[in-house]
């Protein structure tokens, strides 16, 4: 039998924080004087709210703890009798679900927002989301506008830059309204010093499944770093936490061990996981000795391995710079191609997952054009489909068959070095 | 130009509209660019592109409606998957048909996620085709906006510039404006005599007459929409027993022509609609002669276009309008009907949904798709609402 | 002489195969796959075994493969439908170079080279358009499975169908019908209409000649015919077509069987 | 005579109920939906006026219902089956604010006002559908009468799981259950359980209101009924000849519109 599955200290200590994260969660819900601020994981600017000493809440990873652990169906029906429709991203749903439901999930309590912050990064259903929180609780959503990028060099214009300033001017200005204190410029940098750290460090832990046995699963194994990437960092524990996570892999990868036995194939995936099938996903790859070596998913929230790091000296700047051209979702398609096929060379992978989810098109719309462009390149691509959130639209035989029928297929083939492009 | 002749009937104007309409390719298009030189001809998805950036750049905009119920999709639905809306898989696949071949680029624009990622699938399957995107802001309270729209439109007037080989003036421009208020004015009137006199003007015929308008340069559609809006306030008719719907939720995917009709036949009059919003987005007149034109572009954008779910002004409340416009509109119900697998559309609906109910207004929620074929279905839903209303 | 045995348990029928050392086939046996999944397989080889009077000793090696093969307990393997389809196709037509293959729940395009599966698509997770949309169809219409391909090639004005989803389809016969549509007429759309969506799906791995149609609804004259007419290319179509996985699988148990016996 | 004929033109049967003018129940049945349609209908209304001892003259209007209800050029009324089985549950049940509709291949949720007039209701979708068509096909795997279907699931003591969304792709999870060894009974309850669930997402998308009366075939398995009670937690009116509500409904608002035209 093959271990699919390994807890280290960096588990440990990763459900230690997360619990301490969601007390003071359910603590500002009960009326800590600590105010909290809704805002979504696509580049986030959580180092401004740090340096407010504002909370920040997560609705996205709130809406993946529910799915993780088999809860979001209720809430996902509830939203639904709502009008909300079966085509609706369930992330969504299951969080007007949960809120409408008490704001009461096993994890914690969800305060009620001092501030919702839609930093509008590439999803347009953020905007809806956070527009409909709006017109729930009453309260105006700020909204952080990031122009796309659309431009052929894939960076962001002059007016891009300057134009996220001035909104960050304002938002500045409305978290000093809430909080009733001038934001101090020295805790800002503090934060945004911390968050280049961590930013560091992840990338490095990114770097390590280049080796030969990846030391973890850069998917399945990513997600459990990700929670403290978000919610923690800009934070000395979100920093501790990245130490002891890097440390541990590191040692990991001296000593040649990996999540498998014996690891036969290296692939990269590309989008969200089937969060409430988590466990029967792994397996059906753990099966055929595959491992991920890198996934676009774990990027949604920040770039660091290809360069970014926050800037302590220019921390607005860093900020803007993140939350426009250095996270996978502001991103256009065509840059994930590439992102993809870095990976594909660099990390030495000989095959595409690409998990298309129903719920967010964001990820998937026109993810059948990703598949056709790497098919043709010579990458063995396979598609299969399901959801992020909504537990009804995974067929455990049916994907359990496309991808036995996938690496059958790749056995028999002769064994590619990495991928010629 | 003007070919003044016999006044024509509504009939022969929306017949003429109809074969326009369902005729592949871009004939007006193409006969306009030759007419002369430094033209181009570009496709646009249809909500809130500025028209008039483009055709004071000797650019005609021609906008992109999908491929109607007649073609089948082959190609396309390899590349966007079964969840995707119709209208990104038809367009594709007239890329991919050479249906599109007459335009000479394609612009989209930050509507959602599935139109934004067909821009750059559109530009990886056809290299040689300029793609454009253009981004809208999404921040209606900075003050900051205005300013950067205006910006992005300058950067749009460059590409425009390089289809055509002519940059637009100030001229151009004030010029373009002028003709697209002209046109957008008359489609105004035209529906304030539909809410009017519902029995004077079918949207089953209003309807193509603004469709058209995708396809022809602004100055024909000018005409056209003139004579059909004498044709139909001369025209004799009788107001029947029907109930007053305000229809919302088509604003980009179309739906079929025939199924406009069914609902009319259903026995209601739709007395206000968010169909084709691309031919007329704003309020009131754009004004024409300010210093800076595209300034004033801008802001109308920001401060009189038509709402639409996709356009996200956080300092109104969407659902709060419709009520307002249902009842300003005299209507007795709102029919919201969804383009299958629009996420803006659909995630419109239960703020809809409250408002109305709160407001005591009965609605009725219905999908559709560009490619339906058969209406037995949503016609036995309209009827049933029909009855439930006037039944007692 | 020693034998390897193929077993496909579908989600309808269980099809059974028996070659030779020389990959010469001595027996198939179709079964309904009915309700017992795990006795479906059993049956199916006993009744293969039977059909070709062969014992059991005399079976080197037994492959499952199908919706079911996890339940193929006795045999030595288990290979997805997909590999097995190819490795069958590519034995009875060795140029193949697509296999088009649809059976009860779902339709396949699989591209092969040397038997081998370069790239494959399966529709999505939906029965939309498949063998059963074809059984509901018939049922439906009052007619068996056997006839109605036949009488689709006899439609003059086929209709439209508005969707090819199998809960919905009822619905829209119905509609046609109190339209008072002929039957073949109908029965011609929905060939046209599943043809036209099984090419679309199988043009994702390219529509490289050569053909082989495989599985159940290979048996069906009409749908061979509306796709060859939609191709504007001939299909490789067998009698034993729909037993094509099962083939495939003998053929990886003799191999396995062989190269198993060359290492020992 | 004064006769108002109903017809209910469904997918698999039609079903004919005859009124007088006092709304008086004077026959009911039910045949197989074959077509051609207008000869199904006259011979089904000629039968059915037969069986009361009355001839074509004593008809004095006939309202049409279900999917063919245009087919029938000599109807003088057409409505479409929601209304029809609105108005007919009201009649049966007059405290019902809703009526749940499943019949061979859709299923519908309706709120109504006293009377039957329909408030608001929601049919089921694609992907999501699941009706009598489903418990027939159900039984046939199991060798099994319809008439029996209601009576066993009543007996399943442990219903099994149905997850799948979509009607077809849920009977190959049947068949999965009968290869498991399962009985019939827990796999005949979990049908009905499953179906049931589907039916309370319908409901619970209008909103639901006592009383709730059920109508359409389906309201002779006693299974079904017990599964819709158990899920939506409430108690569950259905009569005994539940498919005629379409019909019997479409024939009193006929009446109705008789009378007021006579005004
Ligand atoms: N004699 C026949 N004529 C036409 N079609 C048939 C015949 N027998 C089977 N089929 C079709 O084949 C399908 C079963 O195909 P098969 O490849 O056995 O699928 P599976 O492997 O999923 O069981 C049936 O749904 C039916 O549509
Ligand atoms: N006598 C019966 N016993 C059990 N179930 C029945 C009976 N009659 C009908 N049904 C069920 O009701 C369904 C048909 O309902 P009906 O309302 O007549 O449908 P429709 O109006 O769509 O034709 C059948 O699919 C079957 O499941
Ligand atoms: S669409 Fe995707 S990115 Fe957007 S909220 Fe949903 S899951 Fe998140
Ligand atoms: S119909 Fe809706 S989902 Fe489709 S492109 Fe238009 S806005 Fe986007
Ligand atoms: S209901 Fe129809 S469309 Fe939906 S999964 Fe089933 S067959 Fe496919």
């Amino acid at each position: 039998m093959t271990e699919t599955h390994y807890q280290g200290k960096l588990h440990h200590l990763q459900k230690e924080l997360m619990s301490e994260y969601y007390a003071a969660l359910t603590a500002s819900a009960n009326g800590s004087g600590v105010p909290a601020a809704y805002l979504l994981i696509g580049g986030n600017p959580v180092e401004l709210l740090r340096a407010f000493d504002i909370l920040p809440v997560f609705p996205e990873v709130n809406a993946l703890q529910l799915a993780v652990r088999k809860q979001s169906l209720p809430f996902i029906q509830s939203a639904e009798f709502m009008g909300y429709s079966s085509d609706n991203c369930a992330y969504v749903k299951a969080d007007i679900g949960m809120y409408f439901g008490g704001r009461q999930t096993p994890f914690a309590t969800i305060p009620e927002p001092s501030l919702l912050l839609c930093n509008y990064v590439g999803c347009n259903v953020y905007l809806d989301w956070f527009g409909h929180l709006a017109e729930f609780t009453g309260q105006s959503a700020f909204q952080l506008d990031i122009p796309f990028i659309r431009t052929a060099s894939g960076k962001p214009s002059k007016e891009d830059i300057a134009y996220v300033l001035r909104q960050l001017h304002h938002l500045i200005g409305r978290c000093e309204e809430i909080t009733g204190r001038k934001l101090d410029e020295e805790k800002l940098r503090e934060a945004v010093r911390l968050s280049s750290l961590t930013g560091d460090l992840w990338a490095k832990i990114k770097h390590l499944t280049k080796r030969t046995p990846a030391p973890y699963d850069a998917y399945f194994d990513s997600v459990t770093m990700m929670a403290p990437l978000y919610c923690l960092r800009g934070t000395p524990q979100g920093l501790e936490f990245f130490e002891t996570a890097y440390a541990e892999l590191l040692a990991k990868a001296e000593a040649g061990v990996g999540p498998l036995e014996k690891e036969r194939f290296r692939y990269v995936i590309e989008g969200p996981p089937p969060w409430p099938h988590l466990r029967a996903f792994r397996d059906m790859f753990s099966r055929w000795d595959a491992v991920a070596v890198a996934s676009t998913y774990s990027t949604v929230g920040g770039l660091w391995e290809f360069g970014f790091t926050h800037d302590p000296d220019h921390p607005l700047e860093s900020i803007a710079r993140h939350l426009l051209e250095w996270n996978l979702t502001n991103r256009n398609f065509l840059q994930r191609y590439e992102q993809i096929e870095r990976y594909l060379e660099e990390w030495n992978a000989n095959a595409l997952i690409i998990h298309s989810v129903k719920s967010c098109r964001l990820f998937s719309a026109g993810q059948g054009d990703m598949r056709e462009y790497f098919t043709k390149r010579g990458v063995p691509t396979l598609l299969v489909e399901s959801d992020l959130e909504d537990p009804r639209y995974f067929s455990e035989a049916q994907m359990r068959n496309r991808i036995d029928a996938f690496f059958e297929s790749i056995a028999h083939r002769p064994t590619r070095e990495g991928v010629t492009a | 130009m003007s070919t003044q002749t016999l006044p024509q009937s509504i009939e022969a104007i929306v017949d003429r509209c109809d074969r326009l309409i369902e005729e592949p390719g871009f004939a007006p298009a193409v006969a306009w660019k030759n007419a002369a030189p430094n033209r181009a001809a570009i496709g646009c998805f249809p909500v809130y592109t500025p028209a008039e950036v483009f055709y004071a750049s000797g650019v005609l905009p021609v906008g992109l409606a999908g491929g109607g119920n007649r073609m089948e999709i082959a190609h396309a639905d390899s590349r966007f998957q079964s969840f995707i809306c119709s209208i990104i898989k038809s367009t594709l696949e007239q890329g991919m048909t050479g249906l599109l071949d007459d335009l000479d680029g394609v612009v989209f624009h930050s509507i959602c996620d599935p139109a934004r990622n067909l821009a750059s699938v559109y530009s990886r399957n056809f290299p040689n085709t300029p793609v454009e995107y253009i981004h809208f802001p999404q921040n209606f309270e900075a003050e900051e906006a205005p300013r950067y729209l205006r910006d992005e439109y300058e950067r749009v007037a460059l590409f425009a510039a390089e289809l055509s080989g002519r940059s637009m003036t100030t001229e151009d421009l004030r010029a373009a404006i002028h003709i697209y208020n002209r046109v957008r004015d008359t489609i105004r009137r035209l529906y304030a005599l539909r809410r009017d006199s519902p029995h004077l003007l079918r949207t089953r015929e209003l309807y193509p007459l603004v469709r058209v308008g995708h396809l022809l340069p602004p100055e024909e559609h000018a005409e056209l929409l003139a004579d059909a809006l004498h044709a139909a306030t001369t025209r004799e008719g009788r107001e029947r027993d029907r109930i007053r719907v305000v229809l919302t939720g088509s604003f980009c995917e179309q739906p079929p022509l025939d199924l406009i009709a069914a609902i009319e036949d259903a026995g209601c009059y739709l007395v206000d609609d968010d169909f084709l919003i691309g031919r007329r987005w704003f309020t009131g007149d754009v004004p024409e002669n300010t210093d800076d034109p595209l300034f004033a572009l801008a802001e109308a954008y920001l401060d009189a276009s038509l709402p639409s779910p996709v356009k996200h002004d956080m300092r109104v409340s969407p659902a709060r309008l419709l009520v307002e416009r249902a009842r300003s509109h005299r209507a007795d119900a709102v029919i919201v009907l969804c383009a299958k697998f629009c996420e803006p559309s659909l995630f419109a609906y239960p703020t809809y949904r409250k408002a109305l109910q709160e407001a005591g207004i009965p609605h009725l929620f219905l999908e559709f798709e560009e490619k339906m074929w058969m209406f037995d279905r949503i016609k036995g839903e309209i009827e049933t609402f029909v009855e439930s209303l006037l039944f007692d | 002489m020693k034998y390897a045995a193929g077993i496909d348990v579908g989600s309808t029928q269980t099809k059974c195969i028996i070659i030779d050392e020389n990959k010469q086939i001595v027996a198939r046996a179709l079964t309904d796959t009915g309700a017992n999944i795990t006795r479906a397989g059993e049956r199916g080889y006993e009744a293969v075994l039977a059909a070709g009077g062969i014992a059991r000793e005399d079976v080197l090696c037994v492959v499952g493969t199908g919706y079911g093969r996890f339940k193929v307990s006795f045999g030595d393997l288990q290979i997805t439908e997909i590999t097995c389809h190819a490795k069958g196709a590519s034995m009875l037509f060795p140029d193949t170079a697509t296999v088009i293959d649809m059976g009860g729940q779902d339709a396949k395009g699989i591209s092969v080279q040397n038997g081998e599966v370069v790239d494959f698509v399966m529709n999505d997770k939906c029965a939309a358009g498949t063998g059963r949309f074809l059984s509901t169809a018939a049922e439906t219409l009052g007619l068996s499975l056997d006839e109605i391909g036949a009488i689709s090639l006899q439609a003059r004005n086929p209709v439209r169908l508005s969707t090819v989803c199998t809960v919905f389809v009822e619905s829209d016969i119905m509609s046609y019908v109190a339209q008072g549509k002929k039957t073949e007429d109908i029965l011609g759309g929905i060939h046209s209409a599943i043809a036209a969506r099984t090419i679309a799906l199988v043009r994702r791995v390219g529509l490289k000649p050569n053909y082989t149609f495989t599985g159940g609804v290979s048996l069906n004259v009409g749908m061979v015919k509306m796709l060859e007419e939609k191709l504007g290319a001939p299909l490789n179509v067998s009698p034993d077509s729909h037993y094509m996985g099962a083939i495939g699988a003998a053929v990886f148990a003799l191999e396995h069987a062989l190269s198993a016996a060359a290492v020992s | 005579m004064n006769i108002i004929a109903g017809v209910d033109l469904g997918s698999r049967s039609t079903k004919v109920v005859l009124i007088d003018r006092n709304g008086k129940q004077l026959h009911a049945h039910t045949t197989r939906t074959r077509p051609p349609l207008i000869e199904l209908v006259d011979r089904a209304v000629d039968e059915a006026l037969a069986s009361i001892g009355a001839g074509r003259g004593d008809l004095h209007y006939i309202a049409t219902t279900g999917f063919g209800r245009s087919s029938y050029p000599e109807r003088d009324l057409q409505l479409t089956e929601v209304t029809a089985a609105a108005y007919g549950a009201a009649a049966l049940f007059p405290g019902t604010r809703c009526v749940l509709d499943i019949g061979a291949q859709s299923s519908r949720a309706v709120k109504i006002a006293p009377g039957g007039r329909v408030r608001e209701f929601k049919s089921n979708e694609k992907c999501a559908a699941g009706a009598g068509g489903f418990v027939e096909r159900a039984a046939k795997y199991l060798e099994t009468e319809l008439a029996e279907v209601g009576d066993l699931s009543m007996n399943g003591e442990n219903p099994v799981a149905i997850s799948s969304v979509c009607a077809v792709l849920a009977e190959s999870e049947i068949i999965n259950h009968v290869s498991r060894g399962e009985t019939r009974e827990n796999i005949l309850r979990g049908v009905h359980q499953s179906l049931a669930e589907r039916a309370v997402l319908l409901v619970k998308r209008i909103g639901i209101e006592e009383e709730v009366t059920l109508v359409g075939g389906m309201g002779y398995q006693a299974g079904m009924i017990r599964a819709l009670q158990e899920a939506l937690e409430v108690r569950i009116n259905c009569a005994p000849q539940p498919e005629m509500a379409g019909a019997l409904g479409a024939a009193l608002l006929s009446k109705r519109r008789i009378e007021k035209s006579a005004a």
